[in-house]
């Protein structure tokens, strides 16, 4: 009959980490971008209107690379889960949501680096002035 | 024949039949019926709008309207369509198959449920009053301050409208939060996240947007009803308020609400490909994880629709890349549909197929444009023409009534126990595909051609009068296909043949179960081994039967792993009390009188404890 | 039907469908008949992704077509397919790789625009225009030369100007769709753009926020004249009126006598209301009542008369004159030239 | 395969997640809130407007002990339901409910002494109605333990069963934790 067990009383231990990094490598990527979203905006929106466009780049670009650390982590993190589930024999059910949780960390880590680059490093490249001055 | 257990069953779960269950049932089958119809009754009342818009712009200067009515029809048909018939008739779906196709036998709060359904009807009673008083909100369906303000609008129009969707957020947050503890906690054992139908992924990440995404639009609404009322200035400059402060508010709500839309049409759309395609879809992983992000980005990209009010150049870059990168997600489930279809046997041209076809196509359009409007520069160009117009009616009319129609179609012989005629789906598709892309097509050269939207009339040197006629004309063909859509539903559920449990050969679970199903659902609760339960396990059978009781089996939230089954509450007339509690707080506001507003929420008060008093249970 | 013919029949349509909208662009109002260096701007964005969108929907419609049409070899089996493994491939290219390259090109485009904007407006200007929007007329302010007119604005071709832009009342949208992107009218914010005609003309610009009753009657227009042509222009409307005459004198004692004065001015008079737009050279102006009608005796004085009747929902009041005083006070505004 | 009768407590009960979905809806209010009243804050020139005293830091302080230190009874009750002691449930609840008022008449002693209305500028504004949101916040969160209390009186709660203790526990807890953040923001910041 099929594999449904008696109520699992507590969770192990190591399986509630391995879970709660397994929810890291996919939300921290994201968490991370929407931080520099909210923060990048209020200094751009404050810092153009005060005047002086470099001061604001140089905040905005460290806001950025902050962010891009914690997507990185959560992308490493993800990758590392689901090369580990591959050696792993667990239970068949198991390991299948395992390495699905791993690939969407890595992907959803992937695209939201993008992200956080093409917003928060690429406009300073070009854009010189804060319009309105 | 029906065995004991069914039977017992039955006895459990069933409903006393007339008119007193209707008040008080609490099955997640019946308050999802009622969502799909009254919707679909909204539906009706904003193509009427539409229709009169339409006829009074199919030529330059045409006086049937006057421009008061004109923009109390153009707010009421946003209002209606996104507010009263789209998001409710896609939560009433949901409501009524998300707990079939888990698994299990009832949503985790019914109560909760039938209470969503009495205050969504009647916030759109309330909605409505506005045309009976001859006071409609006129203010459009994101009704910028200072205009709505208490200077420039005075009248209870725009009170209507803002009380209104106040009202209507408890419904809407109410529902979202009974769909994810539903879809965490009551799925069938071996139910992993990675063996969730894509449309239940779809629904999760839907509710989750709605319980983010209402505050921001309450917290507006309770913002401009203090400022058009108690005279506080939080959008008035000349005393420290910002109008951008509302669109900032607004818009944080007003584009994730767009794919609160667009993504229950996507797992609907998600469902039946791969169902006449006869296999899995190609790359479940990144559908499932495409919706998510789909999700998450959707919160991101609120200020391009401010692209043109002269905030800082630098901060829209950061909208402008999140509102690119977005199409990303959109653009991966695109082609794993495509993928699905060409890897797929010959497809069966069903109606609900063909508006699945019809929706792609469609929604490539509006989303190419749509990626048009993520660069600053062409949307400070186009924005509020009627190229915006064109673009949002591809995507919302396209991307999510399309898929609308596929679903109604494919899910009607499992709610009605009916079969609709193939002939007459296939004309109506035909005829809705045409007319759709006649009326809004020639919108983008209107919008190119410098028409601004939501204007009343137009004058004939710019050049637009034809692109108008045809539209208008467009607008008469996609009536009569919708029209002939509502003859097949009527005509199927008089005389239309019984459907059996499972008429497409399809893969998730609420095939499993008779059609229409039974009050308990699933005889036993079934375990399931993989994405496509009916495709790769013949027999689902358990011998979880749960007969002890009213009661339905939680499990844990990664891997269903079975936990203590849950006691489900009795029907009751508690929700559509606490409901009607709720409505006279609301009216009385509208009529500005404190002692009506302070008896009935001592009311309402009083009801919520009466129904709250047997919460989590009472021992012995 | 193969699939191959079918895929050129879509193109067909679909170079069909694109080449009527091109044709069909071309107008008052059409971006892509830009003539300034702002609506060059949108108008080669917009044709460059005009082509990829073409191009992307090309794609998916040849995908669809090759899907649902193609010969499938063997037997025609309803059980569904569990085996196949495959596609992903395609996903990921089609979905993720081939968008992210088109998207990262557009989003530094679209950088390289902004900062041009950017260096528009920052830059300098021979003129300084204040647009202040105000329910259902726009009012152009000409700091430097002492200037007060409604509707229409003269501006030197080829130079640019600096549009300061804000509302007096609710937020509109200052739009001269052949010139320039469009730019909010926000009470409590000036938001600038900088307006420059190649050419000399006249273009016609809308509101495009809307702003209640008569949004879809506030138009504008922008006439742009040869420098020493301007210059002409702004002496002339530097000038006090002369003094009336005739049947103009008689008109002018009724505008005097009569509520006029508390909305509108006319230099060289004591009327100074600041509500309604300044007349002091009305009849230089082609249209009235915010591009609604065109100047003439006749509908001035119909405007006069009953203005609900011309613009529903405006706020100027009936007036309560006899038809004679009405005549005699057109007279006197087609003399303010 | 048999599944023990037993009630589900904590993140097991499908009510303690509603109520957690319910707080996810409601601290994103009070994030809009606080987000609105920084949006208007940094646009205005001078902050509090001048003739606008800063609030009173006095005032606010004691509030602030008196509502976050309500959360102690409440632990400490539904400590004492978890084994049973009804009776340590109610005094906890009691104390936790006389602590919440004595905040919310702190607070209706600030409305009654600002020297501005809501009706003066964008400040007043603010000020009063992010307070009064708030306000009805713990109202309400007093409504639903004297519920608690009064259900405890019907006897439905013992040892094994109290789920809807912790649930209503929960929303307190939220309710002194959010008034953390508005602290800071409406009391604190106008200081920076």
């Amino acid at each position: 009959m099929g594999e449904a067990t008696v109520p699992t009383e507590q969770r192990p231990r190591q399986d509630r980490g391995a879970l709660a990094l397994a929810w890291f490598g996919i939300l921290g990527a994201p968490a991370a971008w929407a931080a520099q979203l909210l923060l990048s905006d209020a200094f751009a929106e404050v810092g153009c209107e005060a005047g002086g466009f470099s001061s604001i780049s140089l905040v905005l670009v460290v806001i950025t690379l902050a962010a891009l650390a914690v997507a990185v982590a959560a992308g490493v993190v993800a990758f590392v889960r689901l090369r580990q589930t591959r050696a792993r024999d667990d239970d068949p059910a198991r390991l299948e949501r395992m390495r699905f949780m791993a690939l969407c960390g890595c992907l959803s880590s992937a695209l939201f680096v993008i992200l956080i680059v093409l917003g928060g490093i690429v406009p300073h490249l070009v854009l010189s002035t804060c319009t309105p001055p | 024949m029906a065995t004991a257990t069914e039977e017992r069953l039955e006895e459990i779960w069933g409903e006393e039949p007339g008119p007193v269950s209707w008040f008080t049932t609490g099955d997640h089958k019946r308050i999802g019926r009622r969502y799909i119809v009254t919707a679909l009754v909204f539906f009706l009342l904003g193509g009427i709008e539409a229709a009169f818009m339409r006829w009074q712009l199919a030529q330059p200067g045409s006086t049937h309207l006057t421009p008061e009515q004109y923009d109390e029809l153009f707010s009421m048909h946003g209002t209606t369509m996104i507010f009263l018939f789209i998001t409710p008739l896609f939560t009433g779906l949901a409501n009524y198959l998300v707990p079939l196709m888990i698994g299990t036998r009832d949503m985790a709060f019914p109560r909760l449920n039938a209470f969503s359904y009495w205050i969504f009807l009647g916030a759109g009673i309330f909605l409505y009053a506005g045309f009976v008083v001859g006071a409609a909100p006129n203010g459009g369906w994101f009704a910028y301050p200072p205009l709505t303000g208490p200077i420039f609008d005075p009248g209870i129009n725009m009170d209507i409208w803002s009380l209104g969707l106040i009202f209507l957020s408890i419904s809407t947050t109410a529902g979202a939060i009974n769909l994810i503890v539903t879809i965490l906690k009551l799925r069938a054992p071996g139910m992993s996240l990675a063996r969730m139908p894509l449309y239940v992924w779809a629904m999760f990440v839907t509710a989750w947007m709605m319980v983010l995404a209402m505050p921001p639009l309450t917290y507006a609404n309770v913002l401009l009803q203090l400022d058009r009322n108690l005279g506080t200035n939080f959008f008035d400059p000349t005393a420290g308020g910002d109008p951008l402060l509302w669109q900032h508010l607004f818009w944080l709500f007003g584009h994730p609400d767009v794919y609160i839309i667009f993504l229950p049409a996507v797992g609907i759309v998600s469902t039946v490909i791969p169902t006449f395609s006869r296999r899995p879809i190609v790359g479940y992983p990144y559908v499932a994880l495409a919706t998510v992000l789909t999700g998450i980005i959707a919160f991101g990209v609120w200020v391009h629709h401010m692209f043109a009010t002269g905030l800082p150049s630098l901060g829209l870059t950061f909208f402008a890349a999140a509102s690119m990168i977005i199409t990303i997600p959109s653009g991966v489930q695109v082609f794993a549909w495509l993928a699905t279809i060409v890897r797929g046997r010959r497809p069966a041209f069903t109606t609900p197929f063909l508006f699945a076809i019809g929706f792609i196509v469609v929604f490539v359009i509006g989303g190419v444009t749509g990626v048009m409007f993520a660069s600053v520069p062409f949307d400070q160009g186009v924005t509020d023409s009627y190229f915006v117009v064109a673009h949002f009616h591809y995507v919302l009319f396209g991307g999510a009534v399309f898929p609308m129609f596929a679903g109604l179609h494919y899910w009607f012989p499992k709610i009605t126990g009916r079969t609709y005629s193939e002939t007459l789906g296939r004309w109506s598709f035909w005829l809705i595909f045409a007319g759709f892309n006649v009326t809004f097509f020639p919108m983008h050269i209107m919008g190119l051609l410098g028409m601004p939207r939501r204007v009343y009339t137009y004058s004939p040197d710019l050049g637009v009068e034809g692109l108008n006629l045809l539209s208008s004309v467009g607008a008469a063909v996609l009536t009569i296909g919708i029209a002939l859509v509502a003859i097949n539903a009527i005509k199927s559920l008089i005389a239309g043949s019984k459907a059996t449990a499972n008429p497409w050969g399809a893969a998730t679970l609420e095939w499993a179960t008779t059609s229409p199903p039974a009050h308990y659902g699933f005889a036993s609760i079934p375990i399931v081994h993989g994405r496509d339960p009916l495709w790769e396990q013949p027999d689902l059978g358990s011998d979880l039967t749960l007969t002890h009781g009213r009661e339905i089996l939680g499990t844990t939230i990664t891997d269903a792993d079975p936990e203590e089954p849950l006691p489900m509450p009795e029907g009751s007339v508690l929700p559509l009390v606490t409901a009607l509690g709720f409505a006279a707080v609301f009216v009385s506001l509208l009529v500005g009188s404190v002692p009506a507003a302070l008896v009935s929420t001592l009311l309402t008060l009083g009801l919520i404890g009466a129904w709250t008093w047997t919460l989590g249970g009472v021992p012995g | 039907m193969s699939t191959k013919a079918r895929v050129v029949q879509g193109s067909a349509v679909l170079a069909g469908v694109l080449a009527l909208t091109d044709a069909a662009c071309s107008g008052p109002g059409a971006t892509s008949d830009a003539s300034g260096p702002g609506a060059h701007r949108i108008s080669l964005l917009s044709v460059g992704m005009f082509t990829i969108a073409a191009f992307v929907f090309l794609v998916v419609i040849c995908f669809l077509a090759y899907g649902l049409f193609r010969r499938r070899p063997g037997s025609d089996d309803e059980r569904p397919d569990l085996e196949d493994r495959g596609g992903t491939r395609m996903v990921l290219l089609g979905g993720v790789a081939f968008p992210i390259v088109v998207l990262i090109t557009l989003f530094v485009i679209t950088l390289i625009a902004l900062e041009a904007q950017a260096r528009e407006d920052t830059g300098s200007h021979v003129l300084t225009i204040n647009v202040v929007a105000h329910r259902w007329w726009w009012e152009f302010q000409y700091p430097d030369q002492g200037i007060d007119t409604a509707n229409e604005a003269h501006i030197p071709t080829g130079e640019p100007v600096l549009m300061q832009v804000t509302s007096t009342d609710v937020i509109h949208s200052f739009w001269v769709p052949r010139l320039q992107r469009k730019v909010d009218a926000i009470p409590g914010r000036t938001n600038d753009v900088t307006l420059q005609a190649d050419a000399d003309g006249t273009y016609l610009g809308v509101c495009s926020e809307f702003c209640g009753l008569q949004h879809a009657h506030m138009h504008l227009e922008v006439v742009a004249q040869a420098p020493d042509a301007f210059d002409g222009w702004v002496g002339q409307q530097q000038q006090v009126p002369p003094e009336p005459t005739g049947e103009a004198l008689q008109g002018q004692q009724v505008f005097l006598g009569s509520s006029c004065v508390y909305c509108h001015s006319i230099t060289g008079t004591n009327a100074n209301g600041t509500v309604g737009p300044n007349l002091t050279h009305v009849a230089g102006r082609t249209t009235l009542a915010a591009g609604t009608i065109p100047n003439t005796p006749e509908e001035l004085a119909q405007w006069i008369e009953d203005p609900q009747s011309v613009k529903p929902g405006t706020q100027m009041p009936a007036s309560d004159l006899t038809p004679t005083q009405i005549r005699q006070l057109v007279a006197y505004l087609e003399s303010l030239t | 395969m048999s599944v023990a009768r037993v009630e589900p407590r904590g993140a097991r009960s499908t009510g303690w997640w509603g109520m957690a979905l319910f707080i996810v809806a409601e601290l994103t209010l009070f994030g809009t809130a606080v987000a609105s009243y920084l949006f208007l804050r940094f646009r205005a020139p001078t902050w509090p407007p001048p003739g606008v005293e800063d609030p009173d830091l006095v005032l606010g302080g004691i509030a602030t002990v008196l509502l976050v230190g309500s959360s102690i009874p409440i632990l400490w009750a539904e400590r004492g339901i978890e084994r049973g002691d009804v009776r340590r449930m109610r005094i906890g609840i009691a104390i936790s409910i006389v602590l919440a008022l004595a905040f919310l008449s702190i607070q209706g002693y600030e409305y009654a002494s600002a020297s501005f209305s809501w009706r003066t500028d964008a400040y007043g504004s603010l000020f009063f109605t992010i307070l009064s949101l708030h306000g009805l916040h713990v109202i309400g969160a007093i409504l639903i333990v004297s519920w608690l209390e009064a259900r405890s009186f019907a006897g439905h709660f013992d040892g094994d069963h109290h789920v809807a203790v912790q649930t209503g526990a929960l929303y307190w807890h939220f309710v002194d934790i959010v008034w953390l953040a508005i602290f800071s923001v409406l009391y604190l910041s106008p200081r920076i």
